[in-house]
């Protein structure tokens, strides 16, 4: 691919001491690019280290191991509190739960204003002001919303006051952290929409982060499947819909509800059983096509390989 | 857990020598000398009473002596008391002092706590009200002045119980109500706030749907999660409740520790003084780490272990 | 079939400072005995407020039943002291909620919190209660039941205590298990786990589920009926396949419309537009009107009444009037709805099943 | 359904609202201006306000309601009852300026003769008495209440004292304005320093956590540890007893335990997402603590300080006890009531008046805080 | 006791001598005693010490008054009477020998006999300078031979001026002719010790009832100090004059609030509670009530380091602008009278007229505003100043602040341009900064130490250990400084110097004096005899009893 890499994550680790010797090992090296302008998804199950993984490209965690490079610079060495700014001006997060992820005793304008205001973007209140309605416009809302608090907008507003304040400080990278998890249905399309409209308009590249996977398909460029801290699969969004490898994908699929009571009914659940893998083995993650990764052994790298040749 | 605590309990012993040390030489600085006396001592003889009470040597050297003597568990002899030993002193008294805060405690807390309930379960109607009016009346009105009219009026008037000394449990009753007022204010109206946030949460409902009776879902379900916030509150008010309050003490004439350490450090009484502040610091550090074990008991999910950096 | 409950024009508020709140305005709905009726809605539409009215769990104050009756096995609910809906409660009608991280007490352990009903209900004594409720927990599937049942909530993951949450209200043998959003929660691996075990569980002890949700692809998965709510109102009501393939309702086709399917091409999803009304001030019409990009003039006057579409289905909406201009559903409906006259799934079909 | 009824006219598409007319314009307010406009609407914290306001403003105006300073003595008018004017006739009130007693004794006459004892020791001219009981000889069969008309014994004619007066005959409506007047300085006092120190305190050791969370949590006990009166004397040698030294006394370990509140609070609420979401935009610490996690303990922060004041109330009482609070003629509710409760079944009204002041003051922050952490609760609108 | 009192310091002393203690029953046949001879009593603190070489305060004193027998103890009129000692003492013609013959009847509660040894042992060890006594040196320094010499540490114990002759005669040489010798053979730290016991116990002796035994009227029990606030002292039946005893037990009580105290006594559990001004009102008139006078005096102190207290008219204008009696009356409203003098009413009587001080010297500073504002105008101009602000150091107790001010208000209300500041501070402290003469002013109490004026004149003089006020006059300095030597022998000339010092001392107006206290009591009327005595802190209970 020659496509620009905005991000690199390499061999990145994250464990978290939970007594005096328990430790959790909620990223356990895991390795991506992500490129300008894509939508890099990622999924798996509840608690497998989706956000950690977020919140630790983003800085909220100093990691383990492992380094994460942004535009090229390494982001996890910098230490100087001027480029921290830089940095955090630069890559932005949305959160999973719309509401717990707003202020309850600051209106939506001081929510919005608030990278503004940090990095001293807006010279006057009014540019203040204006910037916030002009965000909040883009986001769908109207600016008569600012003076509102959180708790007076539905879960997809709240939801768009958090875009808004993430795109206030003209990032590149946002990394969305299962923006639509908490949503209803018919909000989260709304929500979608937004962010594949602002991508549009403003080449912003994403990490969609979710378990839903129909959502992430529909959204995503690529998608990383994420098994206990580890990454277990990458490919282009169809290319894995389409040729799931690794057992626990095809498990994850299998899963996915449709709103379609035909399919439902015939639907073949697969269960995924760690055991299942050869453990003699340190899987490693492999290149089976061009494009499509997967983590296994050598044995299951060769019946991947006869497995994709197949179809 | 047994970790925990040993680990907790070596912080105590770290907070208590730098609160004897602290105490220490702050008592240092006091006004005054214990052999102030109103009649002048003369040099020689204030020489050799500094001496005896190791007094005379730098101050550095009295504080080494002090921890050395502290270790071993003498705490000394009192000054002003005739040379009684200061551990015997805090052994008698304490627990006079300590049975009248327990006591207060308790009744304070357990009524307080069935207003609160009530005033939760009732909220907004009379009971909840009246149940206000108490707690701002406890909260505002000192104990002194509730201890002066049941003397009055239940010890004289009505000649119902003995109006003071320590002579047993008739004795103890109405200075345990004025103590008690206090805790009773504070626990209704925590358990109040606590409740009515309790009641109003999903696992109160999924009790319900289970056809949990009424009283089961305020004492089985709701009482114990609520009390988290109680138990923070009503720690170190046992600790002071319990170390001895001089008023009442005063007012009821019970031989407790309160009225003994204002003395005390009205008189310069070091030895006491510090026998004093240690066992406080030990008593209300011991509560705090009591607290700590009661929040994982009452609440699972409050880990111990979370407990350290 | 046999209707084990009937809820007749339910109408609850809840008295606020802002005003009255008309949560639920006028729902009626029956439910067989042994089937599934899936209630979806957006959030806010009286799915739990009308659930949780059956088991009479508003609270109260500020909430209240202004009128209505709920028919269950001869008695109205609506009607019955606080006792003796007690002696109803977790024995006839069991509720699972929402939440399974806040719907079980965190200071209890999960032994008691399963044997609590048992105990009240079925007058088992405790070491009765014990095992019945280890039988429990093995079948919902929870390993090592004998060690889990003293331990406490928090030390079960998000789809353990759902796990544990269903294990409660099954514990008497329910003839009505209400299902307030059981798997929202959850991961999709956990949900279709936790899907397959109701089903199982209710071919087994022939019990009627309500089944509620907004994810139309957990209801393709568990329901026999379907209604949908909106703003307080059942909008639409018929069998699975009915609503599915032959939605009549434009919020219906809204909420289809906007999940996206695997194979789904568009560049964007059908968002319904705006957000739902506020029940301090329910819009006079169709509550539906202002995001409708469907809506007529007259459902800004008047709120249209349940037209029958087959003896199964209903839905209220003045597009069903014959005065009604002959409006197309968007794409991704009229394609399902193609689908549906293929499989030849018609009204027949309804009866085919049990 | 009635067909015939409905306008065909009306089944056409709608054309769509464009102005969205539900929403309202709001005017441009700031958090603060907001809680302000949301306490405004609630009545109960309007009416603590109003009382607490009131006290206030009579602690300034309230001495000089007469011409008698705060220290004017004059002790030929010592002790005097309150005498209110227009108030006399009603009975119960009790403030017709006279002073009752009730004795029991063998016969009418001996308690009538006790009674002048009590009162003048000589004539009983000036008293009137009430038979209550008329005695049969036997041991206290006799009751009699009796009245003592002090103003008239004393030849006070136009001088009402409305509280009644000390044993120094100082005009105790002066006394109790001008005690309230401190006492709501050491209330205000001990609230500032609770939520400048107390807070700060809390906050950085809850929000930084880890070791330095272990010291200031240690450095806290330690405070507590050592008992305040140690501390106390301490200061006499540094500082001349007075408010300045009362208000030291309060700031050494007043503040601990609105530190412990805040810093629970504190812990619960970073890890919150919007505390991360503000990390994610860069901002610094003091700005985290300052505008997203104090503001929301300002729930607790509240309920703490209505602990507090009542304790700074009676902590002032207490050091003047001890010698090191207001120096005479200085006076403080506390000490007010302290003096008073002495006197208590003689003269009562020495001690009522400032405790009911007292209990207006705590009553009344006692709905305003209630409504405070309601108005600064965005969610409790309407 | 002697020493600063503080004024409504209740742990202080409670001494005093009734009218009822002077006109019935107290002589040694005492009157009928019917009823249950069972007294119950309050008191405010508890004993600190019951050892006799180490006791200081009154409370102290009482106890060991009412439990041991020293050579003498006072009698009704404040005379000493013989207690162990047998007859008066011998003295010899220069006043520096006293011969004493013990009486041989006297046991301890152990059953040894009291013997001279026990007293050399006792007055030996309080002087030792090892044992740590402030009143040993402050009751036997320049009195008993080489006293001084042995507390400095300059000579041995043995060269004390106590021997014993034999078991029963002690021989006493003193440093000087001490005239007062006499009523300090009555004091506390004169009591005889048993040196068997005493070494025995140790560490231990007098810490608690179990480890003392007594020569006295009673005997101590259930008195543990770290322990109980009660105590109970019972008959001795072993002392040498125990028919004298009517009193069966005496059940004492620490109670230090008043209002508990009068609650006692209206439900009848305790048969005296002493009052505070409140309670006065509510008591006056009632055949319960009783008010004490004693020979305590309460003065200003003014600190003449301060450059306006240096001024003769500025010191007399600030003394005669108090009214005194309005103070007495209304504020301490218990008896207490004004005092115009510096030497109390009723204490001493001329050697050869017999006439009361008092009536001698009559009043010498008395309240006359009129006189205190020229006074005052005077000083101001002398000093070229037309303000001044003085600082005033009180006491922290209920009727201390109140006093103050109510004084501080007297002398602004009267002294034009004079600002007075009140520190209320702590007992203790009071004391602390007394000793560091830091004070302008200061609310001051003295109480007598033994029946002489000089316990009051001598601690004037300027090279006294007690000036901290820096008065200096060398008048009176000669006069007091003769009486104290040359005129040991010749009393009245001795008398008469003190008279003429006091005349000095008010005329400069070197302290302002306020009152003299009387202390207000409810007492049950059927308890008779107790004697109260002016100094030693004591009320007698020997001759005490109840009648019904
Ligand atoms: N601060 C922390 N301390 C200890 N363990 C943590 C911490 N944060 C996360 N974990 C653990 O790390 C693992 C991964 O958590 P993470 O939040 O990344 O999961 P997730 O994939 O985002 O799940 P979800 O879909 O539920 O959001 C979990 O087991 C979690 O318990
Ligand atoms: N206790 C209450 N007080 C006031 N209003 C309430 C209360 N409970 C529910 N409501 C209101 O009733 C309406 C219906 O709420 P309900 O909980 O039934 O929605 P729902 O359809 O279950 O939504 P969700 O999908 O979010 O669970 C809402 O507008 C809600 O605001
Ligand atoms: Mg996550
Ligand atoms: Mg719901």
């Amino acid at each position: 691919m020659t496509q620009e890499k905005l991000l690199e994550v390499s061999n990145l680790k994250q464990y978290f001491k939970t007594g005096r010797h328990s430790v959790v090992k909620a990223i356990d090296g895991i390795s991506f690019d992500i490129y300008k302008g894509e939508t890099f998804g990622l999924v798996g199950e509840s608690g497998c280290g989706k956000s950690t993984t977020g919140r630790t490209i983003i800085r909220l965690y100093d990691a383990t191991d492992g380094n994460v490079k942004f535009n090229g610079e390494d982001v996890h060495g910098k230490k100087n509190s001027q480029d921290l700014k830089k940095f955090n001006q630069k890559m932005q997060m949305i959160f999973q739960d719309p509401y717990a992820s707003l202020n309850p005793r600051m209106t939506v304008m001081d929510i919005i204003a608030e990278g503004l205001d940090v990095h001293g973007l807006s010279k006057s209140p009014q540019a203040r002001k204006q910037r916030v309605e002009e965000l909040l416009e883009r986001v769908g809302l109207n600016k008569e919303h600012a003076n509102r608090y959180p708790h007076e907008f539905s879960g997809g507003q709240r939801q768009r006051i958090g875009i808004a304040r993430a795109l206030a400080v003209d990032p590149e990278f946002i990394i969305a952290d299962e923006p639509i998890s908490a949503l209803d249905v018919s909000i989260q399309a709304q929500v979608v929409n937004l962010l594949k409209e602002l991508q549009e308009d403003h080449g912003l590249t994403y990490l969609f982060i979710a378990h839903d996977l129909s959502m992430v398909k529909y959204i995503s460029d690529r998608i990383g499947v994420m098994y206990f801290g580890k990454l277990v699969e990458l490919a282009d969004s169809d290319e894995l819909y389409k040729n799931p490898l690794h057992p626990y994908t095809k498990s994850l699929l299998s899963a996915i509800p449709l709103p379609d009571p035909d399919y439902e009914r015939n639907r073949q659940r697969v269960d995924y059983d760690p055991s299942q893998h050869d453990t003699s083995e340190e899987p490693e993650f492999r290149e089976i096509t061009p494009g499509h990764w997967v983590s296994c052994t050598t044995k299951e790298f060769e019946a991947y390989k006869q497995e994709l040749n197949k179809n | 857990m047994v970790r925990y605590i040993l680990q907790r309990l070596g912080y105590m012993l770290l907070t208590l020598f730098l609160i004897a040390t602290f105490s220490f030489f702050l008592m240092k600085m006091l006004p005054g000398s214990p052999m102030k006396a109103e009649q002048k001592l003369s040099e020689a003889q204030l020489e050799i009473l500094y001496e005896k009470y190791d007094l005379n040597d730098p101050v550095p050297v009295q504080y080494i002596n002090y921890l050395g003597k502290l270790v071993q568990g003498d705490l000394g002899v009192s000054f002003q008391m005739n040379n009684q030993p200061v551990t015997a002193l805090l052994a008698n008294r304490i627990p006079v002092s300590a049975h009248l805060g327990f006591q207060a405690m308790i009744l304070g807390t357990i009524l307080g706590m069935l207003l609160g309930l009530v005033a939760a379960v009732r909220n907004n109607s009379w009971i909840d009200y009246t149940s206000n009016v108490i707690s701002v009346i406890g909260i505002s009105i000192p104990s002194f002045i509730f201890a002066g009219l049941l003397q009055y009026f239940v010890g004289v008037k009505l000649g119902l119980l003995p109006i003071a000394f320590w002579e047993g449990f008739q004795h103890t009753i109405m200075p345990t109500i004025a103590l008690a007022i206090f805790p009773l204010a504070i626990a209704a109206r925590f358990l109040r706030t606590e409740m009515i946030e309790v009641l109003g949460s999903d696992y109160i409902v999924t009790a319900r749907a289970k056809g949990v009776t009424k009283g089961g879902i305020m004492f089985k379900h709701g009482l114990r999660n609520a009390l988290i916030p109680l138990v923070t509150v009503m720690g170190p008010m046992a600790v002071s409740l319990m170390t001895g309050t001089l008023v009442i003490e005063k007012i009821f004439s019970i031989p407790g520790i309160g009225e003994q350490f204002v003395t005390s450090v009205t008189t310069d009484d070091f030895p006491v003084i510090m026998g004093t502040t240690l066992f406080f610091a030990f008593f209300f550090i011991l509560i705090i780490l009591v607290i700590d074990i009661l929040y994982g008991i009452i609440d699972p999910r409050i880990r111990l272990a979370g407990g350290k950096d | 079939m046999e209707n084990i409950l009937e809820v007749n024009d339910l109408h609850i508020s809840f008295d606020t400072y802002g005003g009255e709140v008309k949560a639920v305005r006028g729902v009626t709905f029956d439910l067989k005995k042994g089937e599934t009726l899936a209630i979806v809605g957006e959030s806010g539409s009286g799915k739990s407020v009308t659930t949780r009215a059956l088991a009479r769990l508003i609270p109260s104050p500020p909430g209240r039943i202004k009128q209505g009756e709920i028919l269950f096995d001869g008695k109205d609910l609506a009607k019955l002291k606080e006792k003796e809906m007690q002696e109803i409660r977790g024995k006839d009608i069991s509720t699972i909620f929402q939440d399974p991280m806040t719907s079980l007490n965190p200071t209890m352990k999960i032994g008691n919190q399963i044997m609590e009903g048992l105990i009240k209900h079925q007058k088992m004594s405790r070491t009765q209660a014990k095992s019945r409720a280890v039988e429990l927990l093995e079948l919902v599937g929870l390993p090592n039941p004998t060690e889990r049942i003293n331990q406490y909530p928090h030390q079960f993951s998000g789809g353990q205590r759902q796990r544990v949450v269903i294990a409660i209200a099954l514990a008497c043998n329910p003839k009505i298990l209400i299902a307030d959003e059981p798997t929202t929660a959850l991961d999709v691996t956990i949900q279709a786990q936790i899907l397959e075990l109701m089903k199982d569980i209710q071919k087994k002890t022939e019990s009627s589920i309500i089944f509620i949700t907004h994810d139309l692809g957990v209801v393709a998965n568990v329901a026999d009926r379907v209604a949908v709510m909106y703003a307080g109102k059942i909008v639409e009501i018929g069998t699975v396949d009915e609503i599915f393939y032959n939605p009549k309702h434009p919020y219906t086709w809204g909420l289809l419309g906007s999940m996206p399917t695997l194979d789904n091409t568009e560049d964007s999803l059908i968002a319904i537009p705006g957000s739902p009304p506020d029940m301090l001030k329910p819009p006079k019409g169709d509550a539906f009107a202002p995001r409708n990009e469907y809506a007529l003039e007259i459902d800004k006057e008047m709120e249209p009444p349940m037209f029958k579409v087959s003896d199964t289905h209903y839905a209220a909406t003045w597009l069903l009037h014959e005065y009604a201009p002959d409006i197309e559903p968007p794409e991704a409906v009229k394609r399902r709805m193609k689908g549906f006259a293929q499989t030849g799934a018609g009204d027949s079909k309804e009866g085919e099943r049990p | 359904m009635d067909k015939e009824k409905l306008n065909k006219d009306l089944f056409v598409p709608a054309k769509p609202d464009e102005n969205e007319s539900e929403q309202i314009q709001r005017p441009n307010l700031t958090y603060w201006q907001d809680a302000w406009r949301r306490l405004k609407t609630n009545k109960g914290a309007i009416f603590g306000l109003v009382v607490i306001v009131l006290i206030g403003i009579m602690s300034i105006i309230g001495p000089h309601f007469n011409e008698d300073g705060v220290d004017d003595q004059d002790l030929g008018l010592s002790k005097l009852p309150p005498r209110v004017q227009g108030l006399e006739s009603i009975q119960w009130l009790r403030l017709d300026g006279t002073k009752s007693e009730t004795y029991e004794a063998a016969s009418v006459d001996a308690a009538k003769e006790r009674m002048r004892q009590r009162f003048t020791q000589t004539d009983d001219e000036f008293i009137t008495y009430d038979v209550k009981r008329e005695g049969d000889g036997s041991k206290d069969s006799a009751k009699v209440t009796g009245y003592y008309h002090i103003y008239e014994a004393k030849g006070i004619q136009d001088e009402y004292f409305w509280f009644g007066t000390d044993t120094l005959g100082r005009d105790l409506f002066t006394r109790t304005w001008y005690g309230t007047r401190i006492s709501l300085l050491i209330a205000f006092v001990a609230a500032a320093i609770d939520m400048l120190i107390g807070v700060a305190y809390g906050g950085i050791s809850g929000y930084f956590g880890g070791r330095t969370d272990n010291v200031m949590q240690r450095i806290i006990e330690i405070l507590v540890g050592i008992p305040n009166l140690v501390v106390v004397i301490l200061m006499i040698m540094i500082l001349d007893p007075g408010i300045i030294a009362i208000i030291i006394a309060l700031t050494i370990t007043g503040w601990t335990g609105m530190a412990r509140i805040v810093r629970g609070q504190v812990l619960k609420l970073k890890g919150q997402e919007f505390v991360l979401a503000s990390r994610t935009l860069g901002s610094s610490h003091p700005r985290i603590l300052s505008k997203h996690l104090i503001p929301n303990t300002m729930g607790m922060i509240i309920v703490n300080t209505m602990f507090t004041i009542p304790n700074a109330i009676f902590f002032e009482a207490f050091l003047s006890f001890i010698g090191l609070g207001l120096q005479p003629p200085d006076a403080s509710l506390g000490t007010l009531i302290n003096d008073g409760f002495k006197a208590l079944q003689i003269n009562p009204h020495i001690m009522i008046f400032p405790a009911i002041v007292i209990s207006l003051i705590m009553i009344g922050f006692n709905i305003l805080a209630d409504g405070l952490r309601d108005a600064l609760d965005p969610k409790m609108r309407e | 006791s002697g020493g600063s009192s503080s004024e409504g310091d209740s742990s202080g002393e409670d001494t005093g001598s009734t009218e009822e203690g002077t006109d019935e029953g107290t002589s040694e046949e005492g009157g009928e005693a019917s009823g249950e001879q069972v007294l119950n009593l309050l008191d405010t603190s508890q004993i600190p010490t019951m050892d006799s070489s180490l006791a200081t305060d009154a409370v102290a004193f009482q106890y060991l008054g009412s439990t041991m027998e020293g050579l003498y103890r006072l009698g009704e009129n404040a005379e000493p009477v013989p207690g162990i000692a047998e007859g008066e003492p011998e003295v010899s013609e220069d006043g520096l020998t006293w011969n004493i013959k013990l009486r041989e009847d006297a046991v301890w509660s152990n059953g040894d006999p009291v013997t001279a040894h026990d007293f050399v042992f006792a007055w030996r060890r309080a002087i030792d300078p090892e044992t740590g006594s402030e009143y040993g040196p402050f009751m036997m320094n320049d009195v008993l031979k080489n006293a001084t010499a042995i507390n400095n540490g300059e000579k041995d114990l043995e060269e004390l001026g106590v021997e014993a002759v034999s078991d029963y005669e002690l021989k006493i040489t003193l440093e000087k002719a001490v005239p007062y010798f006499h009523s300090l053979l009555t004091f506390g730290t004169y009591l005889p010790l048993n040196e068997d016991f005493v070494t025995e116990q140790g560490d231990d002796y007098a810490l608690t009832s179990d480890n003392l035994i007594y020569n006295g009227p009673f005997v101590l029990e259930d008195w543990d100090p770290k322990a109980n606030e009660s105590w109970t002292m019972k008959k001795n039946p072993d002392y040498w004059d125990a028919e004298t005893v009517q009193l069966e037990e005496i059940n004492v009580n620490v109670v230090k609030e008043t209002s508990t105290a009068v609650n006692l006594y209206e439900t009848g559990e305790t048969d005296r509670a002493s009052l505070t001004a409140e309670f006065v009102e509510q008591y006056a008139g009632t055949e319960d009530y009783r008010t004490m006078p004693e020979p305590t005096l309460f003065y200003l102190k003014m600190n003449q380091a301060n450059e306006y207290l240096a001024n003769q008219n500025i010191r007399k204008a600030i003394a005669m602008a108090i009214n005194k009696q309005d103070l007495v009356d209304v504020i301490l409203a218990n008896g207490s009278i004004p005092a115009n003098f510096a030497v109390p009413v009723d204490f001493t009587t001329h050697p050869e007229s017999g006439e009361d001080f008092r009536d001698i010297n009559g009043d010498l500073l008395t309240t006359d505003k009129e006189q205190a504002k020229e006074l005052w105008q005077k000083g101001l101009d002398e000093l070229g100043v037309d303000s001044i602000e003085l600082g005033y150091l009180g006491g922290d107790t209920e009727t201390a602040t109140e006093m103050d001010a109510y004084i501080k208000n007297q002398l602004e209300e009267t002294l034009e341009g004079l600002t007075v500041n009140i520190s209320s501070v702590p007992f203790e402290e009071r004391l602390a900064r007394d000793e560091a003469s830091d004070y302008d002013i200061q609310n001051s109490g003295w109480g007598p130490d033994y029946l002489d004026p000089s316990t009051w004149l001598n601690m004037w003089t300027s090279d006294s250990p007690y000036m901290t006020m820096n008065y200096n006059n060398e008048e009176y300095d000669a006069l007091i400084k003769e009486a104290n030597n040359e005129l040991l022998t010749d009393l009245p000339a001795r008398y008469d110097n003190f008279l003429e010092a006091e005349k000095v001392l008010m005329d400069d107006a070197a302290i302002a004096p306020l009152y003299q206290r009387s202390r207000a009591y409810l007492w049950r009327p059927s308890v008779k005899g107790v004697i109260f005595n002016p100094m030693g802190a004591d009320f007698s209970y020997k001759w005490a009893y109840i009648e019904e």
